[in-house]
């Protein structure tokens, strides 16, 4: 059949990187296309190539038979290219039904938005994409996952030929990535192209019928996705050997248990109150243990960490380290105690973008890395260098400013960040969200290896992979509670949905 | 330390003295030409609009003379308010005060356009209108009823005879002008550039730029002047402040006094001390008491006298015949 | 109503309620300030800031800023005055142009080039008023209003409130409308709440930007020119400083100042706030000059801070 | 070959941006280069000691000003209050002169940190906007220095007067102190943990926050340095006056200020501080200021050609984005 829309040999240039080298790629009406890399890759700058975000050095776009040239994001939307972008790009103080219908208000008399009919659609829609929430409140008050699929509404119920998803389910609960599958199908069925960006390999076989893999920015492969096994895949992206990718497996966390379990806390949080968000949360980290946190979207498992660092104002509670209290509401007495959180949302509460990359890993341990409040630039040397070098965060150099990094490097950034302040407990909220699978591994790895050295971890993900491959222990939340603890041979995906479940149902 | 420029002296010195003697000449008014109503001025509420903050000398001086006349005449109630600069403020300052109740409005006027709201109500009210300083450009005895004030064209002119005498009549001078759109400034440089014109063609302006009537513009102005015309032979400050501020810049350049004759307008006390040191030459007075004389042309004309429909003050000027004998008169 | 919506409520409207209760004192405090007259010249002197604060409050909701409505204020004025002797049309649609056209070419450079709207508009404020000395000889010329039909624009009562009070409210209302009601003032907000997104959303972010300076520079062109026909004359010396002035009206009024939430209502209270504010001032009469300007730093941090307790508050219940 | 080619166009495409990146980087050096060669060629006089001396010396305050100005742009912060601290720091500098020179100017610093701390609490601790904040204290600090000293007061202090007037190898004392206080200005941004503190909370305040920095205590600390680097400013423009003005000393001077930071480069949302392009702009606004009073421009020339030149200095200066 005929591609809607075309790459071919596409070239693409930031100062000092060449992000796309001749790539060609073609989408069909009725195909879901799955694009698929390392990170830094270049799926994003593709994708944004297509959307008319940036222009292209070199090579051409076609689309619908013709040679295309958007200027902008709303000229490709016009002419019916649909997108979601990786970071969910929407107004996060107007509300939800603004957001969800900007562009396309229903009007009353004399052509003024009618707001009745305006919410009322909006709820309509949302129900269907299963988020029921108040759509007058302002789209910030929303957690991250519900936030996006106010966007994926968005994009999807606009009168599109093709509709682009960069990493959609990256905070989507399980629940809702169904939803998602349901739409994707319904959209394939009625003649939409549809390209898909996943580090999620799972779903991929799930809903895609032809893949592309970008590698350092050149195209890797292209083809049905059915032909090529998982790990034939994985070698493809990472450009390694298949008998090597094989040999070193899937997830790299060790199969074996961290922490004895006789230890004293090394933090441990009491009683976490607050209203309408924490009721009564109690957590407890031993060195080397690596506690999960499980439950859907909401559950409160982002504030739970929040409060643990100070970060959220408190009705109730207390946090002891090593059997001594916290002050509370100060993230720096936190960390100077040795509890770091790694955000969950890199782009708000991560990254500084207007500093560089050495910058931004040496920034929480500055006060360390001198003497008198003189920074010493031999040391931030040093520790940069190491946390580059074992992270493998792929930049042009230490100078270069960390906006203009790969989403999934940034991640890296700021876990160098943390790991600069030498914490003896790591909170780490989605740590592995946008990452590809070889840095996934990575990180994992690491995460084992810190354990293994005697850090205490909580780990948040909406993985139930990753969570029951790499805690020891898993605490699952609901609206604000702890419903259940599961712990040894009870660490199944299967037993933490039915806590869930059984919670919710009953 | 003795701080310098305390605030005036009160009593008779320096008071101010009418030009013309009332009566003898231009139309006049009445309380029955206006079509007022009798008061007694002691038991009268009596508003008094000031129009810049009370912070030079001149500002000072006169609100000062305001409210010592009207304490000294008993008059209980005297509501004062100060537009801090800002002429839509000044507007609705009178208008607050109209609403206020006021029976007698004394104003310092920012500018002399744009009353037409605040007279319309006064008019309608029939609150006669002293204006002092400034002029406002309507029709006395129907919009306002008088004006009690310099001529500020006539003072360029009289600056421009000093600075004339000072150079022999040829020469090139500078005009450090006061902040543009003022009437003030508008009248003084008008006056001096027509005067020079007419009696002293060899004298050229070769410079204008504004001080916007403050010492350190002044002083800023010069020190650029003095070095890219280093020719220049006098200066004519459109007020004493920034006269004082040239004075600094010229000491500032190992000038000696009198290299640069330096004619200003305003007759503050350091500004005669500049004539007693030998730096200015020349000051041409604009007397700011004006409490006396307002309070005593509102009481003729609520006695039923005719008032002139202007009241100007004669000015003096003070050089190095008179600034040390005068110094204890300067505000 | 439930908690939330009353909180809520509180939040968006901090300003209204600060002026009520700054009404409430101040007609206990002094006699002679509740009075219709009192009332009357603080509305009527607010209804000029208050076209410009209409304009200022689109201007921030972009997540911009105009700092040269002062300059243009008083441009507009003399414009006005000047074509008043060319007839009503002419001294409306003279100083509209020019401040229109300011306006569109401050908003092209900001949204086309990127550059930051501070120190774009900071250039329109001395670029506008040496316009403005240029034509009125160095501010020597006083243009003096000609045409009765255009002075009695601004002049003209209805029940004690001139003309310009009511044509305020019309344009706040319809502000209101444009802001609330229309596909135009959701880009607007949209633009200030993130404007990556809403480029990638599908608004026209340039054309948006663009439209938003035209306005705000229309509504200070409008205000002068109003002034103007009150005045009868195109008084030189206004405007200085009368951007700070309808900044604070609008930020106090609830609008942020990084864009993307806020509201006419708030502005106009704002603007209302500090007449209020002058007026109490006035009321005790025997302050000097420098007291005044202590009082009123005084009144403006209280007001301020007043006004982000009450907002605080409502984000914790 | 195909690698060849593509590394030799790479080139020149890396080539462009880097000419791009230096006028963004040094336009404002190249703009004060323009003028000064156009004042050699068309101003007379313009090449004496005494004119860079004049220069220099009127530039001065607004350096001063301008640094602490860059520091709060730098936390995504503005203060408009720095012309009033200049005003009180007048207005105490002579009224504790019967002490000596030394603590009154000590004083007079001393309040402009109050003031500074006090516009920093109510943007770090209350979270009211810098901009209504400083707006508040702009109008109740000159207020309140105009009640101190009510009106302009000449001083006979040979010390002050010396510190305004004197000179140490021909170079004006207070540009010594203009330029001392750059380099410490400088080593505290580039040097100090500190200074990147600053810059990172102007860059992402919750992250700064999530970082564990003290991001209101730091808040805090640059509005005082603000104010006290402008009362220090007031100090001097004092001494150099030879009188306390506090009615007109800094007026609008927060404009300037502002527009010698972006001038030179400094984003107003903050995340970056650059101080010597500070001082350039800084400079590029006096030597422009001084050319058209030079020229004797009326008033209104000079306000529009102002109103050009900081468009195009801030036009070349600016980000470009990648497209
Ligand atoms: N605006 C930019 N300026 C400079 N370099 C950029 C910019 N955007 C992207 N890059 C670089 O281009 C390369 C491709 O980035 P891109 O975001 O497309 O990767 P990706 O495949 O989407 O990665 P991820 O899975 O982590 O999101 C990276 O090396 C990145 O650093
Ligand atoms: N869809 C929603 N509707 C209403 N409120 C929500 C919604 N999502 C989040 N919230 C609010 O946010 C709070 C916590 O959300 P958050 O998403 O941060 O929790 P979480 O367990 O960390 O989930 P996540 O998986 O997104 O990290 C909830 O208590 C609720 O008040
Ligand atoms: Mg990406
Ligand atoms: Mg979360």
């Amino acid at each position: 059949m005929e591609a809607v829309l075309e790459a071919r040999a596409v070239s693409k240039r930031f100062p000092g990187v060449l992000a796309l080298d001749g790539v060609s790629l073609a989408l069909r009406p009725g195909e879901v296309h799955a694009l698929v890399g390392e990170n830094g890759a270049g799926k994003s700058t593709l994708i944004k190539v297509f959307t008319g975000v940036y222009r292209p050095d070199e090579g051409e776009l076609r689309y619908q038979g013709g040679t295309a040239a958007f200027g902008s994001p709303m000229e490709a939307q016009r002419a019916g290219i649909s997108t979601i972008y990786q970071e969910v790009n929407l107004v996060p103080m107007m509300s939800v039904a603004r957001n969800l219908l900007l562009g396309r208000e229903p009007r009353g008399r004399f052509g003024v938005i009618d707001a009745a009919a305006l919410y009322g659609e909006a709820e309509r829609v949302l129900a269907g994409y299963g988020v029921e929430t108040d759509v007058r409140r302002p789209l910030r008050t929303l957690g991250v996952g519900a936030q996006q699929m106010v966007a994926l509404a968005r994009a999807v119920s606009v009168d599109a030929r093709v509709v682009i998803m960069d990493e959609p389910t990256s905070s989507l609960e399980p629940r809702e990535v169904e939803t998602l599958f349901g739409v994707i199908r319904r959209l394939r069925d009625s003649g939409i192209a549809v390209m898909y960006v996943s580090h999620r390999l799972d779903e991929l076989y799930q809903v895609c019928d032809q893949v592309t893999v970008l590698r350092d920015g050149r195209l890797a492969h292209t083809g049905p996705l059915a032909a090529l096994d998982r790990l034939k895949l994985i070698a493809l992206m990472l450009g390694r050997d298949l008998d090597e990718v094989r040999a070193q497996g899937v997830t790299r966390f060790s199969r074996d248990r961290h922490g004895s379990g006789a230890d004293a806390p090394v933090v441990e949080a009491r009683g976490l109150t607050r209203r309408h968000v924490l009721d009564g949360v109690n957590v407890s980290v031993e060195p080397g243990e690596v506690v999960g946190l499980g439950g859907l979207l909401g559950a409160g498992r982002t504030e739970t960490a929040k409060a643990i660092v100070g970060a959220l104002p408190l009705d109730g509670g207390q946090v002891l380290v090593a059997g001594l209290p916290l002050r509370g509401g100060s993230t720096a007495a936190a960390i100077k105690a040795g509890v770091s959180l790694l955000p969950e949302d890199r782009k708000a509460e991560g990254i500084i973008p207007t500093l560089s990359v050495r910058e931004n890993i040496a920034l929480a341990a500055l006060p360390a890395l001198g003497r008198a409040g003189v920074v010493s630039e031999a040391k931030i040397d040093r520790v940069v260098e190491i946390f580059m070098r074992r992270l493998r965060i792929k930049a042009a150099s230490q100078h270069q400013l960390v906006s203009e990094l790969s989403g999934g490097n940034q991640q890296k950034v700021l876990l160098a960040r943390w790991l600069a302040v030498r914490p003896k407990v790591l909170l780490l909220d989605e740590p592995t969200r946008g990452i590809d699978v070889g840095a996934k591994a990575e990180v994992q790895a690491l995460i084992d290896e810190l354990a293994q050295e005697g850090l205490g971890v909580l780990l948040i993900s909406s993985d139930l992979e990753e969570l029951v491959e790499g805690a020891d222990r898993i605490l699952v939340l609901r609206e604000g509670t702890v419903v259940g603890e599961l712990s040894g041979d009870e660490v199944t995906e299967e037993r933490i949905m039915a806590t869930i479940a059984e919670q919710a149902d009953g | 330390e003795e701080p310098q420029g305390a605030p005036a002296p009160t009593g008779t010195a320096g008071r101010q003295v009418v030009q013309t003697p009332a009566g003898t000449a231009g139309p006049t008014c009445t309380l029955e030409q206006f079509g007022g109503t009798k008061f007694d001025l002691k038991t009268a509420t009596v508003g008094f609009s000031q129009s810049e903050k009370e912070a030079n000398p001149f500002r000072i001086a006169e609100t000062k003379s305001i409210r010592d006349e009207a304490a000294e005449l008993g008059i209980g109630d005297l509501k004062v308010t100060n537009a801090q600069s800002q002429f839509s403020k000044q507007i609705t300052d009178v208008q607050q005060l109209i609403a206020q109740g006021v029976q007698l409005l004394v104003i310092a006027p920012l500018n002399s356009d744009g009353w037409e709201p605040v007279l319309q109500q006064a008019a309608a009210k029939k609150i006669p209108i002293i204006t002092v300083d400034r002029k406002i450009n309507a029709k006395p005895c129907s919009d306002y009823l008088t004006f009690i004030g310099s001529d500020f064209y006539e003072q360029g002119k009289r600056a421009a005879d000093r600075m004339i005498d000072a150079l022999g009549g040829k020469g090139k001078v500078a005009i450090l002008l006061g902040a543009p759109g003022n009437n003030v400034t508008t009248e003084r440089t008008n006056g001096f550039k027509d005067r020079v014109k007419e009696k002293a063609p060899d004298i050229t302006i070769s410079f204008e730029q504004t001080g916007e009537f403050a010492r350190e513009k002044g002083q800023q102005v010069t020190e650029q002047l003095i070095q890219s015309n280093p020719d220049i032979n006098g200066i004519y400050a459109e007020n004493d402040e920034m006269a004082l501020g040239a004075v600094t810049a010229l000491k500032g350049a190992g000038k000696e006094p009198g290299d640069i004759k330096i004619v200003s307008v305003d007759g503050t006390r350091s500004a005669v001390q500049g004539i007693v040191d030998g730096w200015l030459h020349a000051v041409i007075e604009s007397n700011p008491r004006f409490g006396p004389l307002a309070f005593e042309t509102a009481q003729k004309f609520l006695d039923g006298e005719a008032i002139p429909d202007k009241v100007i003050i004669s000015d003096r000027d003070y050089d190095t015949t008179n600034a040390k004998d005068s110094l204890g008169e300067a505000y | 109503m439930n908690r939330e919506q009353v909180s809520r409520l509180l939040q968006q409207h901090g300003a209204v309620m600060v002026l009520g209760l700054l009404v409430v004192v101040g007609s206990l405090a002094f006699d002679s300030f509740a009075t219709t007259a009192n009332a009357a010249s603080v509305v009527v002197s607010s209804s000029f800031l208050a076209i410009i604060a209409v304009g200022m409050t689109f201007v921030i909701i972009s997540g911009g800023i105009d700092l040269s409505v002062g300059s243009l204020f008083v441009l507009g004025g003399v414009l006005a005055a000047y074509g008043s002797q060319y007839g009503l049309l002419v001294a409306l649609l003279l100083p509209l142009a020019v401040c229109g056209v300011v306006g569109l070419l401050q908003g092209l450079v900001i949204a086309r080039t990127g550059m930051a709207p501070f120190i774009v508009t900071l250039a329109g404020l001395l670029g506008v008023r040496g316009l403005m000395l240029a034509i009125s000889d160095e501010g020597a010329t006083t243009y003096l209003v000609e045409d009765r039909a255009f002075a009695t624009l601004g002049q003209g009562e209805i029940l004690g409130l001139s003309y310009p009070v009511y044509l305020t409210a019309a344009l706040a209302l319809l502000a209101m409308v444009l802001l609330q009601r229309t596909g135009f003032g959701q880009n607007v907000y949209a633009i200030g709440g993130n404007e990556q997104a809403a480029a990638l959303m599908g608004v026209p972010v340039v054309r948006t930007k663009v439209y938003v300076y035209v306005m705000s520079g229309l509504l200070a062109g409008l205000a002068g020119a109003l002034n103007a026909a009150r005045l009868s004359s195109g008084v030189t010396i206004l405007g200085i400083g009368l951007e700070l002035d309808a900044i604070a009206a609008v930020v106090i009024g609830g609008t942020l100042l990084t864009g993307g939430a806020g509201g006419i209502t708030g502005s106009v209270a704002g603007v209302l706030l500090l007449g209020v504010i002058q007026s109490l001032i006035n009321q005790v009469g025997n302050l000097t000059s420098a007291f005044q300007q202590v009082v009123s730093g005084l009144f403006l941090a209280l007001v301020v801070v007043a006004q982000r307790l009450l907002s605080k508050a409502q984000r914790l219940t | 070959m195909a690698e060849l080619t593509s590394r030799g166009s790479a080139r020149v495409a890396v080539l462009k941006p880097q000419v791009y990146a230096w006028v963004q980087d040094y336009g404002v050096y190249a703009a004060v280069l323009v003028l000064l060669l156009f004042n050699v060629l068309f101003t007379p006089h313009f090449l004496d000691a005494s004119n860079f001396r004049t220069q220099l010396v009127q530039v001065t305050p607004i350096v001063i000003v301008s640094l602490g100005m860059a520091l709060v742009i730098g936390t995504q912060g503005i203060d408009l209050s720095v012309g009033s601290v200049m005003a009180l720091a007048a207005a105490l500098t002579v009224l504790y002169l019967g002490y000596g020179w030394l603590p009154a100017a000590v004083v007079a610093v001393i309040g402009g940190a109050v003031v500074g701390a006090a516009g920093g609490a109510l943007v770090a601790y209350v979270g009211v906007q810098p901009i209504v904040a400083t707006l508040a204290l702009l109008v109740g600090v000159r207020g309140l220095a105009n009640v101190l000293v009510p009106q302009l007061v000449e001083f006979r202090n040979p010390d002050l007067i010396a510190l305004g007037s004197s000179s140490v190898a021909g170079i004006p004392v207070i540009v010594l102190i203009a330029a001392a206080l750059t380099v410490i200005v400088l080593f505290v941004v580039r040097r100090t943990t500190f200074g990147r503190q600053v810059v990172a909370i102007g860059g992402n305040r919750s992250a700064s926050e999530l970082s564990g920095l003290p991001v209101k205590r730091v808040l805090l600390i640059v509005y005082v340095i603000c104010g006290l680097l402008a009362a220090l400013a007031g100090v001097l423009a004092t001494a150099r006056l030879q009188a306390s003005d506090p009615t007109s000393l800094g007026l609008f001077i927060e404009l300037s200020a502002i527009t010698a930071v972006v001038v030179g480069g400094t984003p107003l949302t903050g995340g970056r501080i650059r101080v010597l392009s500070t001082v350039m702009g800084a400079l590029l606004m006096q030597l422009l200021a001084a050319t058209l009073i030079k020229h004797n421009l009326p008033q209104s020339w000079t306000q529009m050609v102002q109103a050009v030149i900081i468009l195009a200095a801030v036009y070349a200066t600016r980000k470009r984005g990648t497209r």
